[in-house]
């Protein structure tokens, strides 16, 4: 009864919730420009739009540009029901699952870039490389933070890695863990595309990363693009806040609001940093991904000393 | 352990000789030698005795020699073959002194572990150290690689599927065969293996990353698998020198999985890019493109065998993976301080792999099979015939299976894992009591499906909605060339920019461009630095000393005469 | 007999000298026989018992050595028409007399250190042996002539006989005359050889023929 | 000729049936080595004669009948050696098989062939003349004991305590360069290339198959003797520098050899080191090396006579003519790359076998540094002799060789065939009678006091 009860809040949570945040973000971001900007259900209002709509394929493509989005999309779902949400654990729970984690979004990378490439354009090519090659650095420092707690939980299930046992290291292994969360922030950006790594909505392609990518796609299938960018965000999101607020006070009706609070807070800050930053030059990214890993293995190395 | 190596040799040859219809213009030698090789192989595996162990060994070594120069008649091929020739010779010799010192520790030349009282300090050392030189050629660790990549390059593509399906692996056999033997592993070999491990891999696919020939790139990817398998490997032998079962048998299991699917989705790699080379006539990554339009079976094929090596699920390539990872964690939950400075570079290693690779394959998979054509000979590719895609069927066919079904060959590597550390055989847990092997399976089918219900829902809506056809949105510029494509070089540049520091890039491009360029280009290439800074200089320096010696014998008779005055003083005042 | 024995071996030294100084080939070819011709009475000192096969060696030995051999070189001397007159190839002729001598001198002292036998203790013969057998292989060595070659060859023959007349009885008669015949045969295939080479060359220097090498 | 030959060996054959033979009062004697020795160079002489009967009908028009004479005498002096145990008539022998080859050493009666039959001529007996002297000296060893002085091997061994050890080690000394020289032992084998390049095929295979392996029997006999004195270690020691030397000289030799003859000869060169090396390391080498003796003439003979067949079809010898031999003559070209990995003693061939089994005794009685430096030099020789026989095998064969000319017969390539299904056989499977008589020979050189 209980874990059907949380099985179905987590489920509804992680696919409703997702394209809120982008709308949070982009709120945070016009106030802090002093616009009013869209509404923060904006993006809902655009999925529906797009699934509305027809679409238009380049002729050099192959089925390869239409599975892209598929997989993309399927394999951040999957993805989200693995992560435990408030404490509980997931509905897709085992020994070793975030090895799972890390690399189906791996494949959905795959396949995004491989769609990119279909298109035979120069600048999705050039998007589909950069995409790559950061995803190179992001990895080694997912699975540094990964390590750190492992080592902490003596667990390799999600569950209990992220579970409320956590909460108790943060008094003695505070320092590591303030590391990872850091290191892990700076992923989460990575991987979502934001700045300042790219700027998801500049109006210049050399510039950009991940939606340099998608410029071919059109309508439904841009569609479960962006749906499944936001679902990933919702993935990386919910480890930060797991990671940062373990604490759970035992009655559901008390977790799940704290965590989608913490998911809130999450989405302003990016709105924060987003808009106190400005992007990286292309060539500085390699090293701020770098200094992630630094930050997880520092982690680890103060863990084992 | 013999008894699994065969029937996972068994397998590989069924699909090795239906592969031999697939070039019809190499004559008979060519399949002699294949048989040939296949033979070697059989005896060398159910050898229990070193003179056999040799024999089947070096029979196979040289009918892949012949297999590799199968087109002589071109200059490159021969030069290949020989570096392969000098290095598996040098491998021999190196196991000619194994198994002496073996013969001299335990007395017989029957293969069979050793027992630790006649055992002399320092034998056991040197048991490993030449197994590892002798067997670690063979099996192309990294810095003893040099004869790997060139000599996939040139033969003929089921051979290459073949020597780094197979051949290699019997390095890893040797390998796991005699560390078997030895008593009490000390902890270092095993983290010696482990950075052998780690550097085979890391190394082996940012060379990869670095390749334009198609079957060198494939070739270089061999390194960093086996980097990975030897990785299990030394893990298991840490978790034998700590009695540690559960990190023998994930480290040990992750390992001879690997050997198999790396054996699987390698085959079903050279078997595509052959096909390709078969329809395109040439190897250039960059002058391919387009082929999923005019040979999709292939491009398919390549496909999974991409998605596998990248050890991506839900293929076989992700499970043994999987183990690995899941034995590296292992020894940092619970484990003492030494093995975790293993685990601790281990981990993100495996990880940086993975991405590589992956980088690796959406770049090779990208430049040859989508866009649009960049040559001539791409555009009038064709689909190759059902003799050539059968095998490649069946390959995809077992990527799958394993893939989705792990738990079925639990039991074999069981087998094969106690068969190596004898304690296993009675107590210590399964295989499949530390893998959770079922929830992969299930998460396996769960992606499937999920995939297919995506597409059928995305099918679904553009039935719904207009669908139009038209040239890809060029940010502006309209009618876009082939030539305007992202190539591979262009693809790898960061990736290679950032491993500058080993792979020594040779870049060519013009350098001040003036403000409207006339016409620029950017293109790169990766030379194999063990081979070309290290190896070759030192044969050079060689065979300059000794034609300096030669001065010796000039043809004077009365010097001759001296000469053997000369010996007979010096051998009258030897005592 | 030993009074006569050592004087005897004073001539045969003295005749390696003669060997290496001597410019002409004929001269060489002389000492040459007349130090065979010497090693050949030799052998009656040496033996008390005078036995028919001693005799029977003995004529054997000054037949070969002191005749036939010259003899035949001599002949194939003429048919090669070499002109005479030879150079020592290395150093001059003061030089290689120089280490004749000195070899000799070492002979002498090494054969004292060596644990000989009683009854040979005070002999000659044995430094005598060692000092020709080093003279043959200075003039194998130091000179460029072919035949001058064959003639050190020669040389080092007779020193080595005369180590071996210690002790006839080791080597029975049928082997004796084996290793004669061997000697003579081969002399006589060099000689052909010598032949072939002057034919070739218009001379019969060694230096044409350093064209195997490497 | 091959009649003869023929006739020989089934002479031979009896002979090995029976027991040891005593003949002229112990002069002559069929022990174990001699049994050796004696059967597989008739065997040797016979795949060789064979071959020669249609070599000399290549269209040489040189005199065939000294060829002849001289190839059979040469064949009974070589018998002569093997069988006597007396030391001097050993030593006559081998003398005369010097002087025997000479003339087929000069066949072609080129310049070259010329100067290299002289320095064959003098350097050998030159050496042989050490031999002798060092004879001389074992025999003085025995006089020296008050014993009565003798040369028969038999009586030496069985009063080697007593004799006196200077002389004899002086004597083992003198011996082994002498001998040591009609070996090929470095730094003596100067003029083993120049012979072995330049006399005909078949000539250059009796010598570097049958010869050396004889001049190698007579170090044998002295070495016993040495043994049986008590001073095996010291000739053991010389022995193993020598043979590595030698080892190191033919590598160094091999290496961008232009000269496929002459790679051949200096091949040769390191497996007389490698014969000696084995006796050198003793226990259980010296049976490998008494095997390898075998392996190396049966390899060296298909090597040789292919390489003539190269030869004649290319009319040149050097690396720079010849390319492609493989699809020039199919067969002659695939046994010559067969007989370059069988020589460089890669499995399943016999000499891999018998330097197997050397390097397990070296490294299995802790001579640690003599076995790698063992191993290191084979690496070398397999890069140095393969970097000229591959080339010379594989490619396309020059234009110049196109012309139809020197086909695979069956006479050029059954012997070779035959030979090197010999030495396969070797390498596969030892027959047991045979394996008993080379334990018995080994047994024979061992330490018997």
């Amino acid at each position: 009864m209980e874990t059907i009860f949380h099985d179905a809040v987590h489920v509804l949570l992680a696919l409703g919730l997702p394209p809120l945040l982008l709308g949070l973000i982009a709120k945070t971001k016009a106030l802090f420009a002093g616009r009013v900007g869209p509404p923060v259900l904006q993006p809902y209002y655009d999925l529906i739009k797009l699934f509305q709509k027809g679409s238009v394929f380049s002729t050099t493509t192959t089925w390869v540009f239409r599975a892209g989005p598929v997989v993309g999309l399927v394999t951040a779902v999957i993805a989200v029901l693995m992560i435990p949400l408030a404490g509980a654990t997931a509905p897709l729970s085992f020994t070793g699952d975030f090895v799972l984690l890390a690399y189906l979004l791996g494949l959905g990378r795959f396949f995004t870039a491989s769609a990119a490439l279909d298109t035979g354009s120069p600048f999705e090519g050039m998007g589909a490389a950069r995409e790559v090659t950061f995803a190179c650095l992001a990895e080694p420092a997912f699975f540094l933070g990964m390590l750190v707690l492992a080592k902490l939980s003596g667990s390799l299930q999600l569950a209990d890695m992220l579970g409320s046992s956590l909460a108790s290291h943060w008094t003695a292994d505070g320092e590591s863990l303030v590391l990872v969360l850091l290191s892990w922030f700076i992923i989460l950006l990575a991987e979502n595309s934001r700045i300042p790594f790219d700027d998801p909505n500049t109006h210049l392609e050399l510039t950009m990363i991940h939606e340099v990518m998608v410029l071919d796609h059109g309508g439904p299938a841009f569609g479960m693009i962006l749906y499944g960018a936001a679902l990933k965000l919702f993935v990386f999101g919910a480890l930060v806040v797991r990671l940062a607020f373990p604490r759970t006070g035992g009655s559901p009706w008390l977790d799940w609001p704290i965590f989608v609070g913490g998911m809130l807070v999450v989405a302003v800050a990016i709105g924060v940093v987003e808009s106190i930053m400005a992007r990286l030059r292309m060539t500085h990214v390699p090293v701020l991904l770098v200094a992630a890993c630094l930050l997880s293995g520092f982690g680890i190395i103060l863990l084992v000393r | 352990m013999p008894v699994f190596l065969i029937s996972l040799l068994g397998n590989i040859y069924g699909l090795g000789y239906w592969k031999q219809t697939e070039h019809p213009q190499n004559g008979r030698k060519l399949r002699l030698f294949y048989g040939t090789m296949t033979a070697g192989m059989a005896l060398l595996v159910i050898a229990q005795n070193s003179i056999l162990f040799l024999f089947g060994w070096e029979i196979m070594a040289l009918s892949a020699f012949f297999l590799v120069t199968t087109e002589d008649n071109e200059k490159e091929v021969r030069e290949t073959g020989w570096i392969y020739l000098v290095a598996t010779h040098v491998a021999t010799l190196c196991l000619f002194a194994l198994f002496a010192v073996l013969h001299a520790a335990n007395g017989s030349f029957t293969l069979g572990p050793l027992n630790p009282e006649t055992l002399r300090p320092g034998a056991a050392t040197a048991i490993f150290v030449l197994a590892l030189v002798g067997f670690g050629i063979k099996a192309g660790i990294m810095p003893l690689h040099i004869w790997l990549p060139s000599a996939h390059a040139m033969a003929p593509s089921h051979v290459s599927a073949m020597m780094s399906g197979v051949l290699i692996k019997m390095g890893i056999y040797g390998l796991v065969r005699i560390t078997s033997f030895l008593p009490h592993p000390p902890r270092e070999w095993g983290i010696l293996l482990l950075g052998l491990g780690v550097a085979s891999g890391v190394l082996g696919v940012a060379f990869a990353i670095g390749q334009h020939d198609l079957k060198r790139l494939l070739a270089y990817h061999s390194i960093e698998n086996i980097g990975i398998i030897v990785m299990g490997l030394g893990l298991a032998l840490i978790g034998r020198s700590l009695d540690r079962a559960d990190w023998i048998i994930l480290g040990l299991g992750g390992a001879l999985l690997h050997v198999w699917n790396h054996a699987l989705f390698k085959a079903l790699l050279f078997l595509s890019a052959g096909s390709v080379i078969h329809a395109a006539h040439t190897r250039e990554i960059d002058r391919l493109g387009g082929l999923a339009k005019v040979m999709p079976r292939t491009s398919l094929c390549f496909l999974v065998g991409a998605v596998a090596i990248c050890g991506l699920p839900p293929l076989n390539g992700f499970v043994s993976e999987f183990l690995i990872y899941l034995g590296l964690f292992g020894t940092l939950v619970n484990g003492e301080g030494t093995s975790f400075a293993g685990a601790s570079f281990a981990v993100p290693a495996l990880a940086l792999i993975g991405a590589l690779a992956l980088a690796c394959f959406v770049k090779v998979y990208g430049a040859v099979f989508l866009g649009t054509a960049r040559s001539e000979h791409a555009r009038h590719a064709h689909e190759s015939p059902p003799s050539m895609l059968g095998p490649m069927g069946v390959l995809v066919a077992c990527c799958f299976l394993i893939g989705l079904a792990p738990l079925l060959i639990a039991p074999i590597l069981q087998e094969g894992m106690s068969a190596w550390a004898p304690n296993l055989k009675d107590a210590g847990p399964r295989l499949a009591m530390l893998a959770p092997l079922e929830w992969i399976t299930s998460m396996g089918l769960l992606l499937n499906l999920a995939v297919l219900l995506g597409g059928v829902v995305l099918w679904m809506r553009l039935g719904r909605g207009v669908v139009e056809e038209g040239v890809t949105w060029g940010c502006g510029y309209v009618a876009p060339t082939p030539r305007m494509q992202y190539t591979s070089s262009s693809f790898a540049q960061m990736l290679v920019g950032m491993f500058g520091w080993v792979l020594r890039p040779r870049t060519h491009h013009p350098k001040d461009l003036p403000l409207f360029p006339p016409e620029t280009y950017f293109h790169s290439e990766v030379p194999d630095v063990v081979l070309d800074v290290v190896v070759l200089p030192t044969f050079r320096f060689g065979a300059w000393l000794f034609s300096w010696c030669r001065v010796f014998q000039h043809g004077n008779i009365q010097t001759y005469l001296l000469y053997i005055f000369l010996a007979l003083i010096a051998l009258l005042l030897w005592r | 007999m030993v009074p006569l024995l050592d004087p005897l071996l004073i001539v045969a030294l003295t005749l390696n000298f003669v060997a290496l100084g001597v410019s002409r080939i004929r001269g060489v070819i002389n000492a040459v026989a007349l130090q065979g011709v010497l090693l050949g009475i030799l052998a009656l000192f040496v033996h008390p018992a005078i036995g028919t096969r001693v005799i029977l060696l003995v004529a054997v030995t000054v037949g070969l050595k002191g005749f036939v051999i010259p003899r035949y070189l001599v002949h194939a001397l003429r048919e090669a028409n070499i002109q005479e007159e030879v150079k020592p190839g290395v150093g001059s002729f003061m030089g290689s007399l120089l280490l004749g001598a000195v070899g000799t001198g070492l002979a002498m002292v090494f054969s004292d250190t060596l644990p000989l036998a009683e009854q040979h203790k005070h002999l000659l013969l044995v430094p005598a042996s060692l000092a020709t057998v080093w003279t043959g292989f200075l003039m194998l060595t130091t000179r460029k002539r072919a035949i001058m070659q064959v003639l050190g060859y020669l040389l080092l023959e007779n020193g080595i006989f005369m180590f071996g007349l210690l002790l006839l009885e080791a080597t029975p008669f049928l082997v004796e005359v084996g290793i004669l015949l061997d000697l003579f045969t081969g002399v006589f295939v060099m000689a052909i050889i010598i032949h072939h080479i002057s034919r070739e060359f218009a001379s019969t220097s060694t230096e044409h023929l350093t064209e195997l090498k490497g | 000729m091959p009649v003869a030959s023929l006739g020989h060996s089934i002479l031979v054959v009896f002979a090995l049936q029976g027991p040891p033979v005593r003949a002229l009062g112990g002069w002559l004697v069929l022990d174990p080595l001699g049994k050796i020795f004696l059967g597989f160079v008739s065997v040797l002489f016979f795949i060789c004669s064979i071959y020669t009967a249609r070599y000399l009908n290549l269209g040489h028009e040189r005199p065939n009948r000294i060829f002849c004479v001289c190839f059979l005498l040469s064949l009974s002096m070589m018998t002569l050696v093997i069988l006597s145990h007396h030391l001097g008539l050993m030593w006559v022998g081998m003398e005369a098989t010097t002087l025997a080859m000479a003339p087929n050493i000069y066949f072609y009666h080129t310049p070259r062939s010329l100067e290299a039959t002289w320095k064959y001529l003098l350097i050998c007996s030159v050496g042989i003349a050490m031999a002798l002297f060092g004879l001389f000296f074992l025999a003085y060893a025995t006089l020296h004991t008050s014993l009565e002085p003798t040369l028969l091997l038999d009586d030496l061994v069985q009063h080697a305590p007593e004799l006196s050890h200077p002389w004899l080690r002086a004597a083992f000394v003198l011996v082994l360069v002498g001998f040591g020289t009609k070996m090929g032992l470095a730094p003596m084998h100067t003029w083993l290339p120049d012979a072995h390049g330049e006399a005909p095929a078949p000539v250059s295979a009796m010598l570097s198959g049958a010869l050396l392996p004889c001049a190698f029997l007579a170090i044998l006999r002295v070495f016993h003797i040495c043994n049986a004195a008590g001073e095996g270690a010291f000739s053991r020691e010389i022995m193993v520098v020598l043979g590595l030397f030698s080892m190191a000289i033919g590598a160094i030799f091999m290496t961008g050899q232009r000269d496929l003859k002459r790679l051949l000869a200096y091949s040769s060169v390191e497996h007389m080191g490698i014969l000696v090396f084995g006796i050198g390391i003793g226990g259980l080498a010296v049976f490998g090396a008494l095997l390898h003796v075998l392996n190396n003439g049966l390899t060296k003979v298909a090597l040789f006579l292919s390489a003539g067949n190269i030869q004649s079809a290319y009319g040149s010898r050097s690396t720079e003519d010849v390319s492609g031999a493989i699809r020039r003559l199919p067969i002659t070209g695939t046994l010559f790359l067969a007989g370059f990995f069988a020589i460089t003693g890669s499995p399943p061939f016999g000499p891999f076998l018998s330097e197997f089994t050397i390097v397990n005794a070296a490294l299995g009685s802790d001579q640690f540094l003599a076995g790698a430096l063992f191993l290191l030099l084979l690496a070398i020789v397999f890069i140095g002799m393969g970097s000229t026989i591959i080339p010379v095998v594989q490619g396309d064969p020059p234009e110049a060789a196109a012309q139809p000319g020197f086909r695979d017969g069956f006479l050029t390539s059954a012997p070779i065939l035959v030979s090197l299904a010999l030495v396969l056989l070797l390498g596969v499977y030892i027959p047991p009678p045979l394996e008993s008589l080379l334990r018995e020979a080994a047994a024979l050189l061992e330490v018997k006091r």
